[in-house]
């Protein structure tokens, strides 16, 4: 049985099977998607314990690891040796990457949940990609958003006090007829 | 000795003042507003208020509704916290006014400390050495930078009527000025309800050093020994300890009388810190006294054995101190590191969000002050701090290993918090050597990302955990074992011949 | 330094021991029987190996097979906990044949004071007081009875070979002898290996009183001060203490110096405990050296600062004390409470089964040792300890406060604890008093039934409970607030138009 | 809507119904089995909110309780206030009530699992009501069983060493023809 995860900018294809004594013989193959480029990157030896709640632990070549499994709205999130992972199965992965390539890289939106404090640009302004349009606070911190490119402001759907989220696109640039982004 | 005590905050310090208050056998009251409905201080508290909306405007900074909830629940004295009104004289005033007793500072040191520069007048009077500087009550674009000049870039710009980071920014060109200026100037608008800004010289890398002092209405007044707070990242405290590494006997002891004689000019009263800046030349300067409880004092009580708050409350009710500096003799090492809602990986962005899993880590000598647990939902409304580590050790080494080890088993899932980031601060070789600075992060931190190591750990954990993973966890845990059947089931089917 | 260390023991005290252990860089190896396989000190060492089936003789009663775990994994010294082997001079020995660092002390002295009836004769002979009694290698009736009304009733037999409560009965009257010889002697043989018992005379009410001693390799000796243990149910102590409320400063030093004295003589190195009986006119007799880390040292660090466990890792290292006498101040009060696996209700019977829910209580000057977690399943093969909770506070009656509230908020559903019951102990007023000796549990606390006060607020617990509780908790809290939706849900929606 | 619970001896009626505010309106009546006789024991007004695993957080006229609640295989096990409860639906507290009866009243059954040490008596031996006849280990600590009643041992059905638990009958003892129990 094989199954696909991504992590950060990673796409693993995993493969469990039946080792000794109850243990699973796990391999894990990177980057699958290139059929013809796979790599073995590691193969472990795995036993594995539910402990309580969402607490495991997991022996892997006999190295013990006690980690969290959590599934979250992004995929599974996982704590193990002091560090936080997002494991990502690929649909999940493709609906973010997607996510990722049309808001960071054309339009403003804020990175985290937060209040309008500030709009710094009128529709019909020309911008410079990296030029502050919009001034967001989250937690009593402020943070000024930047126009991913150069171009004109097209649309502002958001106004001061407003609240926003990720995902929610504040202000629209589109790039001038004939100008390309560097 | 009071028998009911409102605490006007929230999150891990409203939590932390209500464990206190209940051991002295004090009732409890919790405020809060209605995104903090099920927060940790509303559950902890014997009864709870609710203020009203979200914006801190409407609930933990309106005085009014405050002062309201504490008589509607016959609460005869308010804890402030930290933050919020906690160092707002109208908020002790009109506690005063009111009746009730604030458990801090009295009024008017609390109106003079809240004006950071009217407070660096006074210590500059009593002998007290403050940094070179300029007030204004009208600044503007010209002015900001005749001043900056005269004091030479870089500059510091400050909120006059608060600390905290908030409303602070460093300024190395004139052309930053007027930015940097109105931006400060909203923050601190928010923050503290005053947007007063003072410009400050920036000194090169100094360390941030503070001394805890404790003074009763006796006239009695003693300090508790400093805390190390030079690991700052954006002016924001992340890491303090206490002894700092390089005071000597001697230094601590000039130091602290100058602390408590610069607490005793301001006419304070009740729990405070006053904070210095200690430069490589071992010359020290008066920066503010933090006219309240502060985030970091856990350390002091662990190398003290005092629980702060009991003395604020004790102090508060006019009880004598009942402590002489001769005798206090702190011991050991303590070390706390702040856990935000924040991302260590996207430029330490705030986080808030719902906490899917949390385990917080448990074992001698570490204390975890928290405001969270499993479900809860971190408003994007307040201060994303959500809990503190604090490992004590016989020594500054076992303190910082033992931080390590707690650090490391500190989990939680569905928030970003920057606790891998923490662990490589406390890792790092010139933190191990005790050379901290207020330099130190932009220094050696400036570039850092998570290291991410145990990627193909994790994908394992990931692909197995479904495999025994028991299908309803909380109602019936299923270990492997078998369980011992309870008298009825075993009974019932004996009876039954089915076994 | 050791680069690995190899825990021979279970529960608490092995998982207390690792943490340690990891904080000084040293890796962990855990060994388990069958049974422990999902035991916290398994889930918590780097590495465990299992020993056999769960009978003690069949795994942590085997030293062949823990010797051969700590070869096969390259432990480099093992530490023994409390109990099982770790007063057993032939396990002791045993290491040192096969090249293993023994944490504890040497074989001969273990020797010597495994037999708890040779260190009494050696401590006569170094003029530390004993208490009067028999001995005899070859007990019938005739002869206990015989020394027994020699002695006069009520006597108590005792277990030679090891101490905690294990072995021992108390004897009112001759026609009780025999029986009360034979469960002693099975005790005895079960939990330590040797059926041996002797008898002393019985004090009456007189308060137990032990020192904790360190002493290294170079000859160093200290005493950590006192601990008062006089709260035992059935020669069990459940509730500790430090300091004793009756020693001044003088009889502290004398009892002090009288137990680094016992240790010297029985060439005692590593941590030990010296146990005295303190009776009502200040006289301290010798009971025994426990020669081993103590159940209830958690209180002397709390007061000291100290790690112990640290102490001997080091001292079995080589490493000098780094201690002196007069630089040694305990501050504050601890107290500890011991939680086994019993059930109040019925008189204390012992409880194994399956935790279905735990919550341990946090906080300021709160440590909670514990060996177990939500899900686990209490063996019956054990000692019931499952845990203790550790209080620390300015003074004896912050420190009792601290840890009413703190029993107050420990919850464990599924199995039984005697949580209410210690929190009775600590707030009846003899207790508040200070008036502690080993009479008082039988004296005030023999018809003690758990108060069940809040019936009726149960009963609506269990009620309305179904009608809030969430239909999957682990995978997805679902919190009243709406949470904020992720980047990739959010502008999925926006992009298809659904929003 | 109301349901019986029993609680150690007693059995109660409660009745919940809609209070002001989203609170619960909540009255307990006892000993509802005889039907003339019921007591309302007590009304609340009470606000409960589900804070995370087992924790609830209780309001009961104003005064709040933080709580837990887990389903045990005999009821409902709930902690408040500091002490645990068992809540017991009534037909579990039935059959429970009749274990008991049988177990405890007429035969030999350990109160707790646990290793038998010793057999203090044989087949056909005369006992008397409370007299020792089994010696049980748990968690290193012996506890002697005494017999129910005076009668004639007609049955032993274990054996040292062997792992008992309760509701199992260790020894069964017969009354004598003509005898009667005090």
């Amino acid at each position: 049985m094989s199954q696909d995860y991504v992590i950060g900018e990673k796409t693993y294809r995993v493969r469990v099977g039946s080792g000794e004594a109850g243990a699973f013989d796990v391999a894990i193959l990177e980057r699958p998607q290139e059929e013809g480029a796979q790599v073995e990157a590691r193969r472990f030896s795995a036993r594995i314990v539910w402990v309580e709640g969402n607490t495991y632990a997991l022996w892997l070549d006999g190295k013990k690891y006690l980690g969290q499994v959590v599934s979250g709205p992004e995929g599974d999130e996982v704590f193990i040796g002091g560090e936080n992972y997002l494991v990502v199965p690929p649909q999940k992965a493709t609906r973010r990457r997607a996510v990722a390539a049309h808001g960071a890289a054309k339009n403003v939106t804020p990175p985290m949940p937060g209040v309008v404090i500030k709009v710094l640009v009128g529709v019909g302004d020309r911008v410079e990609k990296g030029q502050g349009v919009i001034v967001v606070s989250a937690m009593k911190m402020e943070t000024t958003l930047a126009s991913p490119r150069s171009g004109i402001v097209t649309r502002i759907n958001t106004c001061v006090e407003a609240q926003v989220k990720p995902g929610d696109v504040l202000i629209e640039v589109e790039e001038e007829e004939g100008a390309k982004d560097g | 000795m009071f028998e009911k005590v409102l605490v006007a905050n929230r999150g891990e310090i409203a939590v932390r003042v209500m464990r206190t208050l209940s051991e002295m056998g004090i009732g409890t009251v919790a405020v809060y507003s209605e995104v903090d409905e099920k927060a940790l201080h509303v559950l902890c508290a014997d009864e709870a208020v609710c203020l009203g909306p979200a914006p801190p405007a409407q609930s933990y900074l309106d005085i009014e509704k405050i002062i309201d909830a504490a008589w509607r629940t016959k609460a005869s004295a308010i804890h402030p916290g930290y933050g919020f009104l906690s160092e707002n004289p109208r908020f002790s005033r009109a506690c005063l006014d009111a009746g009730i007793t604030f458990i801090g500072p009295p009024p008017r040191a609390m109106e003079l400390l809240a004006s950071k520069t009217a407070s660096r007048r006074t210590m500059a009077e009593h002998g007290v050495p403050i940094i070179a500087g300029a007030e204004s009550g009208n600044w503007d674009e010209d002015l900001l930078k005749r001043e900056a000049e005269k004091l030479g870039f870089p500059v510091l710009l400050k909120a006059a009527g608060g600390g905290g980071g908030k409303g602070m920014r460093t300024v190395h060109a004139a052309s930053e000025l007027a930015d940097a200026y109105s931006a400060a100037q909203r923050e601190a608008q928010a923050a503290f309800g005053d947007g007063t800004i003072y410009m400050e010289k920036l000194l090169s890398a100094p360390r941030h050093v503070e001394f805890q002092v404790l003074l009763d209405t006796q006239g009695n007044g003693v300090h508790l020994g400093e805390r190390e707070c030079s690991i700052q990242r954006r002016h924001q405290k992340i890491i303090e300890e206490t002894p700092c590494t390089v005071l000597d006997p001697e230094l601590r002891a000039t130091m602290g009388e100058a602390a408590v004689r610069a607490a005793r000019a301001a006419g304070y009263v009740n729990a405070g810190t006053v904070e210095f800046l200690l430069d490589a030349d071992r010359r020290f300067y008066f920066l503010e006294i933090n006219a309240r409880l502060q985030v970091e004092h856990p350390i002091t009580e662990a190398v003290t054995g005092i629980d702060i708050v009991r003395k604020q409350v004790e102090i508060a009710a006019g009880e004598p101190l009942g402590l002489r500096q001769e005798e206090l003799r702190p011991r050991g090492h303590a070390i706390e590191c702040r856990i935000y809602a924040e991302d260590p990986a996207a430029d330490f962005m705030p986080c808030p969000g719902t906490i899917l899993a949390l385990k917080e880590p448990v074992g001698p000598g570490i204390r975890v002050d928290s405001g969270i647990y499993a479900g809860y939902t971190v408003p994007i409304e307040y201060d994303p701090i959500l809990a503190k580590v604090i490992a004590y050790g016989e020594n500054r080494e076992a303190a910082r290993r033992r931080m390590v080890s707690a650090l490391s088993g500190y989990a939680a899932l569905g928030i970003k918090t920057p606790v891998s980031y923490l662990r490589a601060i406390l890792e790092h070789e010139e933190f191990i050597r005790g050379n901290t600075d207020t330099g130190f992060l932009p220094r050696y931190f400036a570039d850092w990302k998570p290291s991410q190591e145990l990627v193909l750990e994790a994908l394992v954990l990931a692909a197995l955990a479904p495999r025994v993973r028991p299908a309803a966890t909380i109602q019936a845990p299923s270990p492997d074992r078998a369980q011992f059947p309870s008298p009825f089931q075993t009974l019932g089917h004996w009876r039954l011949g089915e076994t």
